[in-house]
């Protein structure tokens, strides 16, 4: 064990899979030799060589299309975009053909052995063009896989899971997070399972669901909750797609109450689905409407952050609502 | 490091502007429409045997082509995608390749697969969309694919293969294995920025890829003097470092051997090229498409002279390894066969239910397998609305 | 009134757009002289010249780029992109792009006077690339309007109202319809509201909830339900962003049930949204689950498109489902 | 139509490749670092008026970048990227132009937004996202914009401008305004496949647009022989078939000299054209970078030695037209203004509550402003955790 802030959880975890498994070649803008605007692929290209960890031209199509083609080959390729933001000039390349590579061909070809890293999120003073969480996108494209840690410990086992994954997963790291969360790491290699939500904390009135950096801030109203005496459960759903109803659908069938908060915008967000499911599953279950704690449906802002994101106040005045509904 | 970033030229004093049009561009041509090769032309490797295979899947494409145009007119087949007049370009270049070499093609590009050895029922039980398509019936027709013969599965968005291809060959190059990739795609596709990012990071990350360019003068309705303005697409490479090379693309032995010259070159430097084929569309883009709506019959008559397989053919005879009698043995053959294939495969069932959720990942997750049960018991209630699947899950 | 197809009132609406205002320009893959691939720019380039009406080279990301460019300087651009399916490459001059451009500059630029048409949709036998419904992946983005026609008068209307709205729109085509649906359309030039759903026909015991194609299945399935004795109030959602609230809510008010079936894949899709929405704002009034009828979570198959699409008998027995629940 | 597609070239019968680096680029130099004018160079249109402002802008320009850099160091601001070693790229771009002219940059040309009389307090307000800010404090520092002074809001990702450059001026040349799009972008945004689309459209669209590459060897780390492997931008030009000029960045002259002559041609025949501006990024890629990790002293100070604002300086005295007494009060001068205005401008409020909603549509729908209620009720009841906005709505 030793304390790692998430970024080194990273870093220790694409080192073990490139030691690992020869085949794995970690590449995106700025990648190689300085390690990453962020620095989680620091060290990597003095250990593997320029062949294994470099510096892409900045095309961030190309770096998927790229990654696509190398992956059908059979390396373990492990891309990285810069920024979330600076994902969509990769859409295509990601939901068209990631996605659906194994699919249309029968199986003769996949890309499973793709993950696509990059950090996203606000908090950061970012603006709208490097603050985004754009999971809800990638959420409806079958074929993909995607994947958010909360702190340290996950990130390292599920970004090791991922890259062994045989699907393409995208995994969307807090960068707030990045140098704030510090914990435990232990120093081998583990993984996490995909597809698993994970219930960080058994309550009874009322279900809590977030993900990455979101998590602190349900935490945070949780704990303010209990002081007026909820009790609250709180799920770290870590996989987005496919997601894990039925551990969301269990905890709902005992407390009756949902919240789901995302750092995105409320319309068509990812928490929109779980909503959608969760009112259909559990019905005769639910004691007050299901809410929704979100971004404001607009570009991410800049000066007036504080006021726009879905923060720990919002999140316990939503819990006030559903219990006293 | 920055002076690398470009070779230092004349250090002028008044504005001088370099021209779209100022490089020159040479044109490889070796075999003449009669038969004869061009004086001093230098032959790609080829003996009798190859040169019989290459011709033989010239000619089967050909019928193909034909038969299936013709299914589709006869409502038998929703769609299809001839390379009428081109078929030397897709051919040649498999010709000039090892088969451990990837091929990745855009879509007019089955000349390749033929050669390859991909068989007559490969082609109709995808072109049917049934059973025993390879591709389990989940794309449209002509989208082939095949692990085994290392021909990449198509996939209709334009230009995506491209980067795709520079990321293979850089895996091969890895692995160090005695393999390229090649990479076919249309001038109208070389439009695309994914054309732009795969040609680019190929020359930077040094991969073997073999960058082959159907310039045949169409994008659907587009000429290409709307797609463009530059000297063709083989202008393009000099502006990413990448050694390029224009060819008569109706000339089967200037396919053949600027692809083995490429071959090796990629092979050796670990490096990309460029290839354009000059060519022209002498049909359709496809069924459902005509042409009389955007060019002139003159046009079309004009290129139908410089038909790349009647070429080889006076070829073969001059070179007394083919005659006439053979050759109508052959397509007669193949227009039977065609057809014969058509009437089992168009007769096959469609492929297994449980298919519409296999491959979407490498195991169906639990909702979609949920969603495979209530649609199974929806079909039960309701078989007569289901007539492919009900009673065969 | 004239008797026209979907396609003919397409084409009509654009002649009266770019007569009536001299700034319209069409453009797109093979839109010029030959009109389209399914023609409906058909006739105008003769009419208004090659500057006006023109072939792009084959490059989506540049069609709308170019658009954006075009519509911030004052021209009103109308960008074809020849199907929804290949939409993704100009994801990020959407997405980033348009539906960000006056947010970012405080109003100092805007890209209002541009409109994307595409055609989208399943039906035609087109397989995984020439299927898809991504009206989704839109919805999730502030700053854009989606708007989808069910018919040729309100194709007409509602491309009208778009081309004029002052924002950027989204004008997503029902290619299955093209020649398929046929009906009056009023010769002169009019528009319809953008952001109003409509209620087609008034019901009591179940609405039933759809947009473009998918309205003529959730209508067939109602007529069947009346068999039944189930009266069934049908909306058109007509705009999926920003989408009318206020005409579904009070609908489910009344009927206390609500189905809502769209042709894209069910995760994250736009059915979702409506249903998280609908769960919160009727949840008193709600006698059932909202269920949603949509394609399964597969890309868009060929040989197996009647199992795999939302069809109006999938619909009806979600009816009687939801009605004896 | 086919022939047209490319330039009949010469007839080859064994391959020949043309190479990547063989076109040749001369490069415009006007003038020296002395402050001389190369022999025989050709001036640029300018007089003593113009030249004093162009040179006045420059002092600014450092001055304030100088300033921005040091109040980020302090904490006083988030963020600052700074132009140090390359300001004659974008100030000499804007004096070349007239003022209908619409600019469109990347993020390092603040310098064309000087020249064109974006006020002190303007950049203060942009930077420190208070309720002056024109941007309405939405973007972080340095994305400035004004459509009064026809300078484009910049837009943080990479490339997304240039083909915007190419509808905007395809808009100004169907409006037959004299006016042309300029459009500046960095050697590594050349990467992206918004440059290949914006290019190829322009050639195509024939729209006259002023292509500005200002390659400065660097991408964040990413030196420019890991970004391409072409000779330069430039060399790209020829595959679009667009008239290409490469210059020295550093030249403020020469910058003119090509500009202005770029947009007579343009404009004369509705065509694009393309400069590549060979530069040097002394100082970090922005506030947030430290290139001691990926480059080298020696390297940074050879290129110090190119100073373009002491060039310029040198040729100002050489002339007559300028002196050390007026330099040195000018930067005194400006240094001052600068850092009051810094104490002006972080004081201002945040903007408005309401501008959280504004501007996403034209009009806010029903949603967002029942999103705004809701959070207004809400700041209300918490007011100490929203202290910018608490009590001010
Ligand atoms: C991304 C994308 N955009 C548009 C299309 C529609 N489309 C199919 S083929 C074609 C023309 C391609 O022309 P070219 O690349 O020259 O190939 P050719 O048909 O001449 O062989 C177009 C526009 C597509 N398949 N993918
Ligand atoms: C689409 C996109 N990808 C990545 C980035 C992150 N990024 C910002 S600046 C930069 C380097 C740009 O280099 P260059 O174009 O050469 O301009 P310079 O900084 O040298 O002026 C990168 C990678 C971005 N802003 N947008
Ligand atoms: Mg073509
Ligand atoms: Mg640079």
């Amino acid at each position: 064990m030793a304390q790692m802030n998430l970024l080194h959880a990273i870093n220790n975890a694409l080192d073990i899979a490139m030691t690992d498994n020869e085949r794995t070649v970690c590449f995106g803008e700025d990648v190689g030799h300085f390690g990453g605007v962020f620095r989680a692929t620091s060290g990597l290209q003095e250990k593997f060589g320029k062949a294994r960890c470099f510096n892409t031209p900045l095309v961030e199509q190309g770096i998927i299309g790229f990654a696509n083609g190398l992956a059908a080959q059979g390396s373990v390729a492990v891309a990285e975009i810069q920024f979330a933001d600076y994902i969509f000039p990769a859409f295509d390349q990601i939901v068209n053909e990631a996605a659906k590579f194994r699919y249309r061909s029968g199986n003769e070809f996949d890309v499973g052995k793709l993950t696509i890293r990059s950090p996203y999120g606000g908090g950061i003073a970012g603006g709208l063009y490097h603050s985004q969480s754009p999971e809800a996108y990638f959420a409806h494209t079958p074929g993909l896989k995607v994947v958010i840690p909360r702190n340290p410990y996950q990130a390292k086992g599920l970004l090791l899971a991922s890259i062994r994954d045989d699907n393409p997963v995208i995994f969307f790291e807090p960068k707030r997070l990045y140098r704030a969360s510090v914990g435990e790491v232990p120093a081998e290699d583990y993984q996490l399972p995909l597809g698993k939500a994970e219930v960080v904390q058994t309550g009874n009135d009322i279900t809590l669901l977030a993900w990455g950096a979101q998590m602190e801030i349900i935490e945070k109203a949780a704990e303010k909750a209990t002081g007026d005496g909820i009790s609250c459960e709180i799920i770290d759903l870590r996989t987005i797609l496919p997601w894990d109803i039925e551990t969301v659908v269990n905890s709902v069938m005992k407390t009756g109450r949902l919240i789901v908060s995302q750092e995105a915008p409320l319309t068509a967000g990812f928490a929109s689905e779980i909503a959608a499911t969760i009112q259909q599953e559990c019905f005769l279950h639910l004691e007050s409407p299901i809410a929704r704690v979100c971004g404001m449906d607009t570009p991410y802002p800049l000066a007036l952050e504080k006021e726009y994101v879905s923060d720990h106040l919002k999140v316990y005045e939503a819990i006030k609502h559903s219990v006293n509904y | 490091m920055n002076t690398d970033s470009y070779n230092e030229g004349a250090v002028v004093h008044t504005p001088v502007f370099i021209d779209g049009h100022s490089v020159e561009i040479p044109i490889l041509k070796i075999l003449q429409q009669d038969g004869t090769l061009y004086e001093c032309a230098e032959l790609p490797d080829i003996d009798q045997e190859l040169a019989t295979k290459v011709y033989k899947t010239l000619a089967f494409h050909r019928v193909l082509d034909e038969r299936m145009v013709a299914s589709q007119r006869q409502g038998r087949l929703s769609f299809y995608i001839a390379a009428l007049g081109e078929e030397a370009a897709s051919v040649g270049g498999a010709a000039g390749l090892k088969d451990q070499d990837m091929i990745m093609t855009q879509y007019r590009e089955q000349g390749a697969l033929m050669f390859r050895g991909f068989s007559l029922e490969d082609f109709m039980n995808q072109m049917f969309s049934n059973a025993k398509d390879l591709g389990k019936g989940r794309q449209m027709p002509i989208h082939y694919g095949s692990k085994e013969l290392n021909y990449m599965t198509i996939s209709s968005p334009l230009g995506t293969q491209i980067p795709q291809a520079t990321g293979y060959a850089y895996g091969q190059k890895l692995q160090g294995l005695d393999a390229v990739t090649i990479c076919y795609f249309g001038e109208g596709a070389a439009s695309e920025g994914d054309f732009h990012a795969g040609l680019n990071m190929a020359a930077v990350q040094e991969a073997p890829v073999i960058f082959f360019c159907r310039n045949n003068g169409y994008a659907i309705s587009t000429p290409s003097d709307e797609q463009f303005k530059g000297n063709g697409i083989a202008s393009r490479g000099v502006g990413y470092g990448i050694k390029t090379i224009r060819i008569d693309g109706n000339d089967i032995l200037a396919v053949m051997k600027a692809t083995q010259t490429a071959r090796a070159y990629a092979l050796k430097e670990n490096a990309p090229v460029l290839i354009e084929a000059m060519s022209y569309r002498l049909g359709a883009h496809s069924t459902s498409d005509d042409p009389s709506g955007y060019r002139t019959r003159e046009e079309e008559e004009q290129w139908q002279a410089n038909d790349p397989i009647l070429r080889m053919k006076n070829w073969m005879l001059a070179q007394n390894w083919w005659d006439e009698t053979q050759d109508a043995e052959i397509y007669e053959r193949y227009r039977k066969e065609v057809l014969a294939a058509v009437k089992v495969s168009e007769k096959i069932d469609k492929p297994h239910l449980d298919t519409l959720i296999t491959d979407v990942y490498d195991v169906p997750p639990v909702l979609l397998q949920k969603q495979l049960e209530e649609l199974k018991e929806h079909i039960n209630k309701y078989p007569d609305a289901y007539p492919f699947t009900a009673g065969k899950f």
